[in-house]
């Protein structure tokens, strides 16, 4: 991989590192309403996907969305504003944290219901069919929203239309407190793909590189006209399911053993600087970035106005 | 040309002159059809919509006349086509999903109501969702408990969602048309048996604006305000009323949402007396909606309290005889009527 | 022990004199319990309802208590998990299956409507289906859109289901009790910041028949018929109207169907006021149903039209300022009950 | 197998073939309301897999019902009254055909909800777990139904709690006017009894002796507390989706080819006589047998009274 697209993993896994940093410590002084879902420990997922993808390809995404959305390029200030309900938050307040869009960039939002998204970004990959486009769509989703109708039903749909569309489930090994391995009577969930008819891929979602290149693949797959694919990212969240879940199904040593082992930001650091990709200063010098950013998008969010009054029936139907 | 109320609403129908004889769903085809060919970003989705021509027939010639790529035939997935007609929507495209019968919409409603309808609102206006969910509901066939219900009040019970029930093939086809270029979710939703009821249909383009009542019939006496098959009852009761010399008005509403209220409300008003009529069963009905907003808004000008003759509350029955019973017919709203003004 | 209406649709309420402070979710818990002990065909499926305790604690400890065979956790599976609930329920078993957000049931509304609720009849009575659906609904959290909706209406809409909406922590045990002892399929909704609120509750059996409304507060000035969190409200605000020398009367519903009309009319009759007020969306909510009911019975009693005080016409929001706006808070009620006054 | 097994399994398929003959003669005759659904060309399969199941072991069927209902012993006279809407009928005329229960042998209903049987079976099966019986549950439904969000998380539930039913997937080839090789990428629709971890089991659904085996394994394999099976039955319909489907999207060739090559009746017949468990002459007494039994049942069910008039609520609510 060369120097700019391994640095450029690294900034994006960073940056969602920090960003959920940021957000945790701003709900924690009570500016955020509602809920959080941390992506943190996943970051690699996001970045590996979404680094193959043109601002015209979309993606949907999930309750847990912060890092689809920063992977696909969004402006920081814009989701700071929506999670602390301003005008100038990418929903106008309206969503929050469960419903961050950001369209400008194909992300047409994270989603409140498990399974939600996976068929609509199913149809955003048949626009690109329809349209004879080269777009591609990505539907995030995790272990848990693969047991939901939802997932059979398109991926079988995608089979049959061969329609431009990766399934990326995040195995982070619980549905809120339900463990995968309880949830499901198989250990790979890629196992599935075969009884759509189309590829299924199991990869190491810790590790950015293994991400990327799998995704590779699979976009590619999907770009060329060949159809979907099912790519499963084995994967763990350091935090709990939301801000303040008590975790009473986990023990800390499975928490800390999944933190210490591999912990994908650290090893992503180490692996750049193993192959020569960067230097530990070229990386601190990112580091350092990012946090100003983050502080400066924090302070811009909190200086916007307050959600504007609702409009009804205007923002709720385009015509009426 | 049917006669409209021309209300403050919407603006008023759009249709050239010329008319011919069809049936409702073969006009129901016709707006399909001339959507398909004026905007290539139309497609349909739904199960046996293809060489079948739809359970209904509603789409019949249209897999030769558009081929696959925009006709295109599902597996039984209601949940899977109705959220990929939504991602569809959201991208570009003007997608047409059907929901063969109503009672099925239990299945998809998640991405009917969190996802098509909610869309708009929660992402701050960022989208739009171009979608029309066609779908039919309504006893008279046999089809017992799970393929009769009318379920229009759940419908119009989420804010997002714009609710159609057109009771006439003119309607049928203008209301459709309208849909499909209405940049918001619209369930649009048929009645069994209206498909082969027959009437005249501009041929060329025809659109009734959404939101828009039409007066099918006037008159002093009272106000028969009612949608989809009722409205064909109801205007045989006023036709027997008129017999004895009551002069029913009969209001089709055409459109639950947005609610025509200026037309329901100036004919309460006038007539002084207002039943409302549906097919769905009464309790929890738009019925009471409409008999409530009544009641609320024209008090002092009623002479009657306001009275709502809807199904009864039971699952569809098979049996004949029964299924018959279950739903308001002809006789009960002469009854009604009569009732209503103390005869 | 909570007054009672004590009218002639059921029987009184049972329950012996010990009571002490419960929140509301323990309240519910304490029931589920209590039946759970009292017969082995009583399970509980849902999700993150075992050591998690469920989303709201309401099951907390009763996976330590009955084991992983009778605290049933499942995938995140809506449909499969309630259409399982109706299997068991169909075969012998009780099960209380929970829907964690009323949000969710688009998901889940095919084995409950079609299903459950139309089984018995379909098949001609030979079967029963003693199934509870444990739900919640309601805004206030900050859970936007798809995570605040009240649906009750959805339900009521339906012949074959009955729909239950505890306000306080004793109704709330009674009302599931009975829930979990009736043959039918019951749709037991909740209300999320319910759960942290506290009251009375009898320490032993407490059962509330189903269709039994209860006057939370009386007077003889106006009547306000509610439901669920609203009721809280409407006792703020009727004190608020007291000091003004208005007395108004808060009459809890408790259970939507069976709807207990004769409480509602005889103290409409007696107010000749009727204020009906909800969370739910006013477009086709059910106070639509109360509305056109009281009109329809109680025309002449009135003094001035039924009016009814309910949500916005829009997807719940997120930020807070705008959340509390779209649904009735306790200042709305009071300038609703002044202006229905003629104040 | 033993003469009685083989000549019961003729007499059950011969009688499913000539049930759905003789209503289709009184559809014709417009003494039925609604839609009727032939089981023509299954028989094989509900015979096969019935011929396993107690009284007190559960099937869920679906609109094409009428050959499960036979199949698990109903009484002829009470389905053919309940498609004539007698008061004498299953369900007392409310029903009709597409809801035919018959809760005293285990029948909890037909359906008309395309995979609405298929969680309800499962929750039968949770029933006899729960209650510690060896009873087990079978889900009739088709191909089409397979695509069906209830199909997907029913058996992943059944798989993870290890529960004692069989999903029998009645592949005739077609979903209404839609054919299984357009609705799956896939050949073998049994390959995705691995997505969920349980067996999956592709038999020919036209030789009643196949089925009978394999439904045989998989049901003594849930009655031993071994957990759920996926059986795949490839079969073809030789009717019409519904009386009078103008059939627009199958040939003349391929109809005729699938009934003369292996009609699963004619199939038996020659089975058993070639085998020695039967002789012609036995066979054609069992015909008569069953043909004069069926117009005793049809007369019955005509001199039965007309469904009574609704009872509100009683009807509906078993308390109210
Ligand atoms: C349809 C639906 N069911 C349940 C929930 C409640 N819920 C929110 S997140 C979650 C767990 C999701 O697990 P998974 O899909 O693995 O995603 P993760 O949270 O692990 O990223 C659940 C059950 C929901 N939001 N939507
Ligand atoms: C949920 C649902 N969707 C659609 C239908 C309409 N419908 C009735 S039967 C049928 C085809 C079912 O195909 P399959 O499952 O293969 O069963 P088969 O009719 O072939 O026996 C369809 C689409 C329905 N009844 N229910
Ligand atoms: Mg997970
Ligand atoms: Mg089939």
């Amino acid at each position: 991989m060369d120097t700019s697209t391994a640095m450029e993993l690294y900034r994006v896994m960073r940056t969602i590192r920090r960003f959920e940093h940021r957000s945790t410590t701003l709900f924690g002084e009570n500016k955020i309403w509602g809920t959080i879902h941390s992506y943190a420990g996943e970051e690699a997922i996001a970045a590996g996907v979404c680094e193959h993808l043109r601002d015209d390809d979309w993606i949907t995404s999930t309750h847990r969305g912060h890092g689809h959305c920063i992977a696909k390029r969004a402006d920081l200030g814009k989701m700071f504003a929506e999670l602390l309900g301003r005008e100038t938050g990418y929903c106008r307040g309206r969503g929050g944290s469960m419903h961050i869009a950001d369209t400008s960039k194909g992300n047409l939002g994270a989603n409140g219901i498990v399974g939600g998204g996976i068929p609509i970004a199913t149809g955003a990959a048949l626009t690109a069919k329809h349209l004879g486009t080269d777009q591609v769509a990505v539907s995030f989703f995790g272990d848990g929203a693969a047991n939901q109708g939802t997932f059979h039903e398109s991926l079988n749909i995608a089979a049959i239309w061969k329609l431009p569309v990766v399934y990326v489930c995040e195995n982070n090994q619980y549905a809120e407190s339900f463990p995968a391995k309880k949830a499901f009577a198989i250990d790979d969930i890629s196992q599935r793909a075969a009884g759509y008819g189309m590829p299924g891929v199991r990869v190491d979602g810790r590790d950015v590189a293994a991400v990327h290149a799998a995704a590779g693949e699979a976009i590619g797959r999907a770009r060329r006209g060949d159809g979907p694919t099912f790519l499963v990212c084995e994967s763990y969240r350091h935090e709990g399911h939301y801000y303040g879940d008590p975790r009473k199904y986990q023990t800390k040593e499975e928490i800390e053993g999944w933190k210490t082992t591999f912990d994908p930001l650290l090893e992503a650091r180490a692996w750049i600087v193993r192959d020569g990709l960067g230097t530990a200063a070229q990386l601190d010098a990112v580091d350092r970035e990012i946090d100003d950013e983050m502080e400066r998008a924090v302070a811009w969010a909190e200086a916007g106005p307050p959600a504007s009054a609702l409009r009804i029936p205007e923002d709720i139907y385009a015509s009426y | 040309m049917p006669r409209t109320s021309g209300n403050a609403l919407s603006a008023d129908v759009i249709s050239d002159g010329e008319t011919r004889e069809m049936f409702y769903a073969e006009a129901l085809g016709d707006a399909l059809r001339m959507e398909m060919q004026r905007d290539p970003r139309v497609i349909v989705l739904g199960e046996d919509i293809a060489e079948h021509g739809g359970a209904f027939q509603v789409t019949a010639g249209l897999l030769a006349e558009f081929g696959p790529s925009r006709i295109r035939q599902t597996p039984i997935s209601e949940i899977g086509l109705v959220g990929t007609a939504v991602g569809a929507a959201l991208t570009g495209l003007r997608p047409v999903a059907e929901l063969m019968y109503i009672d099925f919409s239990g299945l998809a409603m998640d991405q009917i109501v969190n996802q098509a309808a909610q869309n708009r609102f929660m992402f701050g206006g960022q989208a739009r969702v171009p979608l029309v969910v066609r779908t039919q509901g309504g006893s008279g066939r046999g089809n017992a408990a799970q393929h009769s219900k009318s379920l229009e009040a759940w419908f119009t019970h989420v804010a997002g969602l714009k609710v159609v029930m057109p009771s006439t093939p003119a309607d049928a086809k203008g209301l459709l048309a309208a849909a499909i270029r209405d940049d918001d979710t619209v369930m649009f939703i048929e009645h069994k048996l209206l498909y082969r009821t027959k009437g005249q249909v501009p041929t060329g383009e025809h659109l009734v604006p959404l939101g828009m009542a039409d007066i099918k019939r006037s008159g002093d006496d009272l106000t028969i305000v009612t949608w989809s098959r009722e409205v064909l009852f109801a205007l045989e009761a006023a036709q027997t009323l008129a017999e004895d010399g009551i002069a029913a008005e009969v209001v089709d509403l055409r459109s639950l949402v947005p609610l025509d209220k200026d037309t329901i409300l100036a004919s309460v008003r006038r007539t002084r007396h207002c039943l409302v009529v549906h097919e769905a069963i009464k309790r929890g009905g738009y019925g009471g909606e409409i008999a409530a907003l009544v009641a609320e808004e024209a008090f002092d000008d009623l002479d009657a309290p306001p009275r709502r003759l809807a199904g009864l509350e039971t699952p569809i029955p098979y049996a004949q005889p029964l299924e018959l019973g279950v739903v308001p017919q002809v006789a009960d709203i002469v009854k009604a009527a009569r009732e209503l003004l103390g005869g």
